[in-house]
C-alpha cells in the first residue's frame, strides 16, 4: 500500500498529513514552528510517521507547501500555499470559488475557477503585513490565550475603531483605548472588524464569487468568521480541518504524482534524523 | 523640610521619586500601569510614602510625567518626559548635549543646553516606530526575555543584516533568517545594530553634539549600549545605578523641587497634595470641535 | 571615436558598454574641458536643444539607478536620510543626493560634474522637488518645462488640432525662454540647422527604436524588455540625437531581427509572454528577471520602454526639421500626451499591448517610493481583471532600496503566478 | 440641514452658534445631488472656482475623509506607499458618498493627485473625470496665455455639462463674489495674527472650510456676520508661545491635532486650506474676466510646496510669514507619504536651523486618532520656549 505526505512549513506552524492511494487521510501532525525549518519539516514528518505506524519507506510521494516548501530537505515537489489551499478548499467543500486564508506573513485571498483552477489570488500589500498577528499581539496585550480572543470579543456591546492598519501600533492601540477605560471586549471586537474589513478588502480584489472558504487556523476563530460574513454579506464554508488545507492541498497534488507514475526519489530510503 | 515626589506614568510602567531639599533621592517606587493608570499612580505614590516613611501632607510637591501625567488628581503640576528626561540626565552629566531615549514604542533624540533645557529634539517617524518593541518581539519569537537579549547578542560572532526600517519586514527578514539555520545570537545582534543606526540617525536630526547620554529601557542592555558606543565613536554617559528607568520621575521630581523653592521664596503658600486648590485647572477651555456632534450631523 | 569607426563586426552590447563608459568619461572631463553642463530627466528634458549648444547630460535618474545595479544606493540612501530626507521619499531623489554627499563621486570612478543648467519636465512631479534640491547646493536655478500631459483616458489631440496647438505654443515658449538661458550660459547664438541636425538623427533613432520594439511581438521574443531592454534604453537616452545614438540603434536593430530571422529567443524555452507595467528594481533586477525566467516566462512589453525612452514614443510623429523649433515642441507635446504621461491613465494601452504581444500575463510592479509609477496600479489592475479574462500578478519592492526586497514574499507570490498560468495552459490544452 | 441658499442670520445669532453652522458644514462630505446646484468636485489645492460658480455649479473641494471615516473598499484600489487623502477620497467615491457629484478633478500637483483622475474615470464613468493642467513654470512669459488657454478648456467643459455658454458678465459676477469672500477670509486671518485669542485657528479653520460646502454668497453672509460678533468677543488672555504652522495645504489635519496645538501655542498664521485663499488681492474686473483670472494665478497668489515658482523660495516664504505674524516659532508638519511636503519639511527646518528660530517637525495623517503623543511634543515644544 503506497502513502503520500503534504508538508505545509509555515512561519508559525509545521503541519503534515498523510493520504492513502484513495486520498484519504490516514494521518495528520501539527507542532508550533521552530526556529529551524528544516528540523521543524523533519519532526512533523516522524511524528506524521509515528502517528500512523508507517516507515518512511512507504511514503511514496512527498509535496512541501508553505514560506519554508523549500526548506523540506525530503519534498519532491514544491507549490505554493496559494495552488495548495485552493486544492484543500475545493477537496473540502467543491463549489468553493473564492478562499481567504489569514496567515502570520500573509494573508491571501484566491479566486477558483468552473475547473477548479485558480484564475487570481491577492495577498496584502506592504503595510497591512502580518494580518494574522493582529491577534497575536492582543493575546500578548490582554495576556490571554489566542483561543480565548474570539469567543471574549462576541460579547462585546459597544465595538471601538481600531484604525491602525499596521501591526506595530496595533498593541500600543489596542492598550490606548483599554487605558481610556475601553472593555476588553469591546477593544477585542473593533479590532476583529478591521481586519475582517481588510481581509473582506482583499477578497474583493479577486472578486467576490460565492462560495467562499475560510481556510487556515483563524477560521477556529468565531468573531472572525461572523465578522466576515457580516462584511462579504455571504454565508463562509469553515472546515474543522481548516489550519490543515494547505498540507491536504499539498498531499492531494502528491496523490496526481503518484498516479501518474510519478515516485519518490527519497522513497525507500530512511529520512536522516 | 521641603519633599518633592515626581510620577512618571508610562504606558507600561509608572515610576516614583522622592528627593530631599539637597536633591538626595530619599525614595523610589515602581509598579506595572496595567491599564487603569490613575489607580496604579496613586498606588505607586503611597509605596513611595511607605517607603519614605512620611505622609502626604509631608510632601511639599508633587509633579507628574509620562503619558499619564493629566491622570493624577493629586498633582501639582504636570511637565512632559522629554523636559523631565533631559532635566535628570543634565543634573547627572553637566556636559551631556544630546540624549538618546529609546522606548517600546518610540525613539527620541533630545538636544539641551548647559542647563539641561530642550533645545530641540525628534521621534522617530510613523514607519521607524515599534522598534524596541520588535527587539522584545524577535527575542519572544527566539523563546528569550527581555532581560536575556543584551548578554546573549553579546555572543554573537558575526550579526545578520537586519535592513528593514519597518518592524513587521523586520520580523520577516528574522523569521527567513531562522528559516536558513542562522543562530539566533546574531539575529539578535543584527537587530540591535539596525537599532543602534536608527537611533543614531535620529540624533544627527538634532545636531549630534556631544557628549551623549542614553535614557529609558535600553540602559540594561550592554549590547545595545556597545552598538551604541560603536556607531558615535565614544561611550554615552548612563544614569547612575537604578535611576535609569526612573529618570523621568526623577526629573519631575527635580523640577517640582525647584518649583516649590521659588514659591516659598516668594512667601507663596504650597497647597497639600490631593487639596482641590493644588491640582492645576486650564484658565478657560475652548469648545472641543473635535468631539462635537451638531444636530444636523446627528440627525443625518 | 564613433561606433562608424572601429573595424570589424560590432557586438551591440560591447558598443552599449563602450559607449555608456564614453559617455561617463566625458562628463568627468566637461568642465575642463570648458562645455557646459546639464543636468535633465529621461521623460521631457528638450534635449535636442542643449546638444545644439553642445552641452554634456547627466541624467541622474541614471546615475541613480547605476548605483542601485553597483549595489551602493543602500549606502548612497542612508547618507541622504541622515542628512535628514525622509524614509518616504524617492530612492532616486535620495541615492542622488548620497552622490552629492561623497563628493560627486559616480559608482563606476568617475566624478559627476555640477549643473551649468538644471531641467525639471512637469511629467513626474518629483523631478521638480529634485530640481529644487539642486537649486539650494548648487545655487542653479532650475528651469521647469511644464509640459501638459492627458488630461483624461480617452484624451485626443491629433496634430494641428486647435487643442495641439495651443499646448505646443506653450512648450514652444518655454523652448524660446529655454534657448535664451543656454545663449546667455555658453555665450553663443542659437543654431536652427544645428537642431534640425540633432532632430534628424532622433527621428532616424525612433524609426529603429519602433521596429525594435515590434520584433518583440515574435514569438519567442528576441529579447526579454526588462533586462536587454533596460541596457539599449539607458545608451538611447545618453546618446539621444547624435550620430552614435543612431549608429548604436542600427548595430542593435540589426542583430536583434537577425535572431529573429534564426527563430532564437531570449529564454531557451520560452513558456509564457508577459507584459511589465511598472519600473524594475534596480537592486535585484537579475534576480527578479531570474524569478520569471527560471518558469520559461520572458517580458515582452514594457509601459517602461515607452515612458523612459525620453520620449521616443512620439505617437508616431517625426520632426519636420523644415521647422525645427516649431516641430520640436509639437512632437514634445505629442510625445508628453501619448507615452509619456500615459501611466496616468495606462489601462486601455495596457490592455493593447497585451493584445499586441499576444501576452500570456500581466505583471504589475508596484515602487515604494515612486507614486509616479505606483498610485493607481491596484485599481488599473482591477480594471483590466474585470474587463480582460488575462492573469495579472502585483508584487512590490522599491527601485534601488533594497530594504524594501523581500526575497521569500516575491518568490512566493510569482511562483504561484506560474502556477496559475501552468493551470490554465493545461486546461486550455484539453 | 442648511440649503446652500442660507445667508441671513437673526439678530440674536451668536458666534457659537455660527460657528456651530459652519462645523456643521465642514464636517459634512456628502454630495447627494439634490441640490439645487450641481457639484464640480475638485482635488488641492487651487481651482478656479468662479469659472464653475458662473456655469451655475456650486465647487465641491475634495478635502479626504477625516478620521471619522473607515476605509473599507479603497485599499483595494490604492498602493500601499500613497498618502491618505487619496485613499480617503476614492473611498468617498466607492461608497456613494460623493454619488451627486458631476465631475471630478484634479490638478498637477503631485504624482498621485494626476491618478487620481484616472482612478476617477475608471470607477464613475458617469461623471467628468479630468486633470486641470495647471502649470509648474509660472514664470514663462507664456505662461498667462497658457492657463487662459486651459481654463477656456474648462469654461467649454462645464457649458457642455449645463448645455449653455457662461458668458464673461457671468463670470464677472461670480469674480465679485469672491473678490469678497478671499477678503473676509484675509480679514480673519488678520484678527488672528493680532489677537490670537480672540479667534482660535480651529475657529478660522471651520469659518473658512465652511465655505467649501456652500455657494459663496451663502459664505459670504456667515463670513461678515463671524467677523461682526468676533469684533465684540471678550476673552482672557493667555500666556502661550506664537507659532506658524504649516503643512495644511492639501491633505488636512484632523481638528484634534490643532486642537493640541493651540492647548499650548497660539497659531497666528498657517497655510491650512490654503487654496481657498491662493488670490492675494483682488481679480481685476475690467476687461476679459478669465484673462484675468489666469493673470491673477501668476501675479497674485500664494504659495505652496506643490507649485513651484522661481520668484518664491519656500523658505523665504516661510521667514515673511513669520515675521509678518510676529511668530517666535515654526510648527513645521507634513503629511505621511506627501512627497512635496516631506521635501520642503527638510529645506525649511535647514533654513529654521540657520537662522537659530525654534522648530517642531511634525508627521501627521488626515486618519489619525491617537494624539498622546502628539500633545507630549507640543507640550515640551512650548515648556521649552517659554521656560527659558
Amino acid at each position: 500500500m503506497n502513502y503520500v505526505a503534504g508538508i505545509d512549513i509555515g512561519s508559525t506552524q509545521a503541519k503534515g498529513i498523510m493520504l492513502d492511494e484513495q486520498g484519504t487521510i490516514t494521518g495528520k501532525a501539527i507542532i508550533d514552528m521552530e526556529t529551524n525549518m528544516a528540523t521543524a519539516a523533519e519532526v512533523v514528518f516522524q511524528q506524521l510517521l509515528a502517528s500512523t505506524g508507517l516507515s518512511a519507506t512507504s511514503i511514496a510521494f512527498t509535496v512541501a507547501t508553505g514560506y519554508g516548501r523549500y526548506r523540506v530537505t525530503f519534498g519532491d515537489l514544491q507549490v505554493t500555499e496559494i495552488s495548495c489551499h485552493a486544492r484543500g478548499a475545493l477537496a473540502a467543500f467543491p463549489n468553493t470559488r473564492t478562499v481567504l486564508d489569514i496567515g502570520g506573513q500573509d494573508t491571501k485571498a484566491i479566486r477558483i475557477g468552473d475547473s477548479g483552477e485558480v484564475t487570481d489570488f491577492a495577498m496584502n500589500d506592504k503595510c497591512a503585513a502580518g494580518t494574522g498577528r493582529f491577534l497575536g499581539a492582543a493575546s500578548f496585550a490582554l495576556e490571554m490565550p489566542i483561543s480565548a480572543i474570539g469567543p471574549l470579543a462576541m460579547k462585546a456591546t459597544h465595538p471601538v475603531r481600531i484604525t491602525t492598519t499596521c501591526t506595530v501600533f496595533a498593541e500600543t492601540e489596542i492598550i490606548g483605548h483599554l487605558a481610556k477605560g475601553h472593555r476588553e471586549e469591546d477593544v477585542l471586537m473593533g479590532m476583529h472588524h478591521s481586519i475582517a474589513t481588510r481581509c473582506a478588502s482583499l477578497v474583493r480584489r479577486v472578486g467576490l464569487v460565492p462560495e467562499i472558504t475560510f481556510t487556515g487556523g483563524v477560521s477556529r476563530n468565531p468573531a472572525m468568521v461572523a465578522l466576515l460574513q457580516e462584511v462579504l454579506g455571504v454565508p463562509l464554508n469553515v472546515s474543522d480541518q481548516a489550519q490543515f488545507m494547505g498540507a491536504i492541498g499539498a498531499g492531494l497534488y502528491a496523490l496526481d504524482n503518484l498516479r501518474a507514475g510519478r515516485r519518490s526519489a527519497h522513497c525507500g530510503e530512511e529520512v536522516a534524523r | 523640610m521641603i519633599r518633592s515626589a515626581g510620577i512618571d506614568i508610562g504606558s507600561t510602567y509608572t515610576k516614583a521619586v522622592m528627593l530631599d531639599v539637597n536633591r538626595k533621592v530619599i525614595a523610589t517606587a515602581i509598579r506595572r500601569s496595567g491599564y487603569k493608570p490613575a489607580v496604579a499612580a496613586a498606588q505607586v505614590f503611597d509605596d513611595l510614602l511607605a517607603n519614605a516613611g512620611v505622609s502626604q501632607e509631608q510632601v511639599t510637591y508633587v509633579a507628574t510625567t509620562g503619558y499619564g501625567r493629566y491622570m493624577v488628581p493629586f498633582r501639582h503640576a504636570q511637565i512632559t518626559e522629554l523636559t523631565c528626561h533631559a532635566l535628570a540626565i543634565s543634573s547627572h552629566f553637566p556636559r551631556v548635549r544630546t540624549i538618546l531615549d529609546i522606548g517600546g514604542q518610540d525613539i527620541k533624540a533630545i538636544r539641551i543646553d548647559e542647563r539641561g533645557r530642550v533645545r530641540a529634539f525628534r521621534l522617530n517617524d510613523k514607519c521607524a516606530a515599534g522598534t524596541g518593541a520588535f527587539l522584545e518581539k524577535t527575542a519572544r519569537y527566539l523563546g528569550l526575555t527581555t532581560a536575556d537579549i543584551g548578554p546573549y547578542a553579546l555572543r554573537s560572532d558575526k550579526p545578520v543584516e537586519v535592513s528593514s526600517v519597518c518592524a513587521v519586514f523586520a520580523e520577516s527578514e528574522v523569521i527567513n533568517h531562522l528559516s536558513t539555520g542562522v543562530a539566533p545570537e546574531n539575529i539578535i545582534e543584527g537587530a540591535i545594530v539596525a537599532l543602534a543606526g536608527r537611533a543614531v540617525q535620529l540624533m544627527k536630526r538634532v545636531g549630534l553634539e556631544a557628549e551623549f547620554a542614553l535614557a529609558g529601557g535600553m540602559t540594561h542592555n550592554a549590547a545595545m549600549i556597545d552598538a551604541l558606543a560603536k556607531r558615535l565613536g565614544v561611550p554615552l554617559n548612563l544614569p547612575p545605578q537604578g535611576l535609569g528607568q526612573l529618570n523621568g520621575a526623577y526629573g519631575a521630581a527635580l523640577l517640582g523641587l525647584r518649583r516649590a523653592e521659588r514659591l516659598l521664596a516668594d512667601g507663596r503658600a504650597i497647597p497639600a497634595p490631593g487639596s482641590e486648590t493644588a491640582t492645576p485647572t486650564t484658565l478657560f477651555a475652548p469648545r472641543r470641535w473635535s468631539t462635537y456632534t451638531s444636530i444636523e450631523a446627528a440627525l443625518s | 571615436m564613433s561606433a562608424s569607426t572601429t573595424t570589424g563586426k560590432l557586438d551591440a552590447r560591447k558598443e552599449g558598454q563602450r559607449l555608456v563608459n564614453q559617455w561617463l568619461a566625458n562628463l568627468h572631463t566637461a568642465h575642463e574641458r570648458g562645455q557646459p553642463v546639464a543636468y535633465i530627466f529621461v521623460m521631457g528634458n528638450a534635449i535636442e536643444i542643449l546638444r545644439a549648444f553642445d552641452f554634456e547630460m547627466v541624467f541622474p535618474e541614471i546615475n541613480s539607478l547605476q548605483s542601485g545595479v553597483r549595489k551602493v544606493s543602500g549606502d548612497f540612501i542612508t547618507k541622504a536620510e541622515d542628512y535628514g530626507f525622509s524614509a518616504d521619499v524617492c530612492s532616486y531623489v535620495k541615492a542622488d543626493v548620497g552622490l552629492m554627499l561623497s563628493n560627486m563621486q559616480h559608482p563606476s570612478g568617475t566624478t559627476m560634474p555640477e549643473p551649468d543648467l538644471a531641467i525639471a519636465s512637469s511629467l513626474c512631479n518629483v523631478y521638480i522637488k529634485w530640481a529644487e534640491i539642486w537649486e539650494r547646493r548648487f545655487g542653479t536655478p532650475a528651469f521647469v518645462l511644464d509640459i501638459p500631459g492627458k488630461r483624461f483616458a480617452t484624451w485626443k489631440s491629433p496634430p494641428g488640432s486647435p487643442q495641439h496647438l495651443a499646448d505646443s505654443r506653450w512648450v514652444e515658449g518655454q523652448f524660446r525662454d529655454l534657448i535664451a538661458r543656454c545663449e546667455q550660459i555658453t555665450g553663443r547664438t542659437f543654431d536652427p540647422d544645428r537642431l534640425a541636425e540633432v532632430e534628424e538623427h532622433v527621428n532616424e533613432m525612433v524609426r529603429l527604436w519602433i521596429d525594435i520594439l515590434a520584433f518583440n511581438q515574435r514569438r519567442p521574443a528576441p529579447y526579454n524588455s526588462m533586462l536587454d531592454g533596460l541596457t539599449y534604453m539607458g545608451v538611447l537616452n545618453a546618446w539621444r540625437g547624435t550620430r552614435a545614438g543612431v549608429e548604436y540603434m542600427r548595430l542593435l536593430h540589426d542583430e536583434i531581427s537577425d535572431k529573429v530571422a534564426r527563430g532564437e529567443g531570449r529564454v531557451a524555452d520560452e513558456r509564457f509572454r508577459l507584459i511589465f507595467s511598472g519600473t524594475p528594481c534596480y537592486v535585484n533586477m537579475r534576480r527578479m528577471i531570474e524569478l520569471f525566467e527560471s518558469h520559461g516566462g520572458v517580458f515582452a512589453a514594457s509601459d517602461y520602454l515607452t515612458y523612459a525612452a525620453g520620449g521616443l514614443d512620439s505617437a508616431g510623429l517625426f520632426y519636420d526639421t523644415a521647422r525645427p523649433l516649431e516641430s520640436l515642441a509639437e512632437v514634445t507635446t505629442l510625445a508628453s500626451q501619448a507615452g509619456l504621461s500615459n501611466h496616468f491613465f495606462s489601462h486601455h494601452q495596457l490592455a493593447q499591448q497585451v493584445k499586441e504581444f499576444a501576452a500570456d500575463g500581466l505583471v504589475y510592479h508596484g515602487i515604494k517610493s515612486c507614486r509616479t509609477v505606483a498610485t493607481s496600479m491596484a485599481d488599473n489592475r482591477e480594471y483590466i481583471n474585470s474587463r480582460y479574462g488575462i492573469p495579472t500578478l502585483y508584487i512590490e519592492s522599491d527601485l534601488i532600496d533594497p530594504r524594501y526586497w523581500s526575497d521569500a514574499q516575491l518568490k512566493n507570490r510569482i511562483d504561484a503566478f506560474f502556477e496559475v498560468l501552468e493551470q490554465r495552459a493545461l486546461l486550455e490544452g484539453q | 440641514m442648511i440649503t446652500s441658499e442660507e445667508t441671513g442670520f437673526a439678530e440674536e445669532t451668536t458666534l457659537l452658534q455660527v460657528l456651530e453652522r459652519c462645523h456643521a458644514l465642514a464636517t459634512s462630505n456628502e454630495v447627494t445631488g439634490d441640490e439645487p446646484y450641481g457639484a464640480i468636485g475638485y482635488f488641492p489645492v487651487y481651482f478656479p472656482e468662479e469659472i464653475v460658480h458662473a456655469a451655475g455649479l456650486r465647487p465641491h473641494a475634495l478635502l479626504g475623509g477625516g478620521n471619522k471615516l473607515e476605509v473599507r473598499l479603497a485599499d483595494a484600489r490604492i498602493g500601499s506607499f500613497v498618502c491618505s487623502i487619496c485613499r480617503s477620497t476614492t473611498e468617498l467615491g466607492l461608497n456613494g458618498t460623493l454619488r451627486g457629484m458631476k465631475g471630478f478633478f484634479s490638478q498637477p500637483i503631485c504624482d498621485a493627485a494626476k491618478h487620481m483622475a484616472g482612478i476617477w474615470g475608471r470607477n464613475f464613468p458617469a461623471q467628468l473625470a479630468q486633470i486641470l493642467a495647471l502649470p509648474q513654470n509660472v514664470t514663462s512669459p507664456a505662461v498667462v496665455q497658457y492657463i487662459y488657454d486651459e481654463y477656456q478648456r474648462l469654461r467649454g467643459v462645464l457649458a457642455e455639462q449645463v448645455g449653455h455658454a457662461i458668458s464673461d458678465e457671468a463670470i464677472r459676477a461670480s469674480q465679485g463674489v469672491y473678490n469678497e469672500n478671499r477678503c473676509l477670509q484675509r480679514e480673519l486671518y488678520r484678527i488672528r495674527r493680532d489677537d490670537p485669542a480672540r479667534l482660535s485657528a480651529v475657529e478660522t479653520y471651520l469659518l473658512v472650510r465652511a465655505g467649501t460646502r456652500i455657494r459663496r454668497e451663502a459664505h459670504n453672509g456667515i463670513l461678515r456676520k463671524a467677523l461682526e460678533l468676533i469684533v465684540g468677543r471678550r476673552v482672557r488672555p493667555r500666556d502661550k508661545p506664537r507659532v506658524v504652522f504649516l503643512g495644511g495645504f492639501c491633505e488636512q489635519p484632523p481638528l484634534e491635532m490643532i486642537e493640541t496645538i493651540e492647548d499650548a501655542c497660539f497659531i497666528v498664521d498657517d497655510d491650512l486650506l490654503i487654496g481657498q485663499r491662493w488670490l492675494t488681492e483682488e481679480v481685476p474686473l475690467d476687461g476679459d474676466p478669465v484673462w484675468a483670472l489666469a493673470e491673477s494665478y501668476v501675479m497674485r497668489s500664494a504659495s505652496s510646496p506643490v507649485q513651484y515658482d522661481s520668484c518664491k523660495p519656500k523658505e523665504e516664504m516661510l521667514m515673511r510669514m513669520m515675521q509678518a505674524a510676529r511668530a517666535e516659532a515654526a510648527i513645521i508638519t507634513a503629511a505621511k507619504f506627501c512627497e512635496p511636503g516631506l521635501d520642503d519639511q527638510l529645506a525649511l527646518s535647514h533654513r529654521l536651523d540657520a537662522e537659530n528660530i525654534p522648530y517642531l517637525v511634525l508627521e501627521f495623517e488626515e486618519k489619525m486618532t491617537s494624539f498622546e503623543q502628539m500633545a507630549m511634543q507640543v507640550e515640551t515644544f512650548a515648556e521649552s520656549l517659554l521656560f527659558q
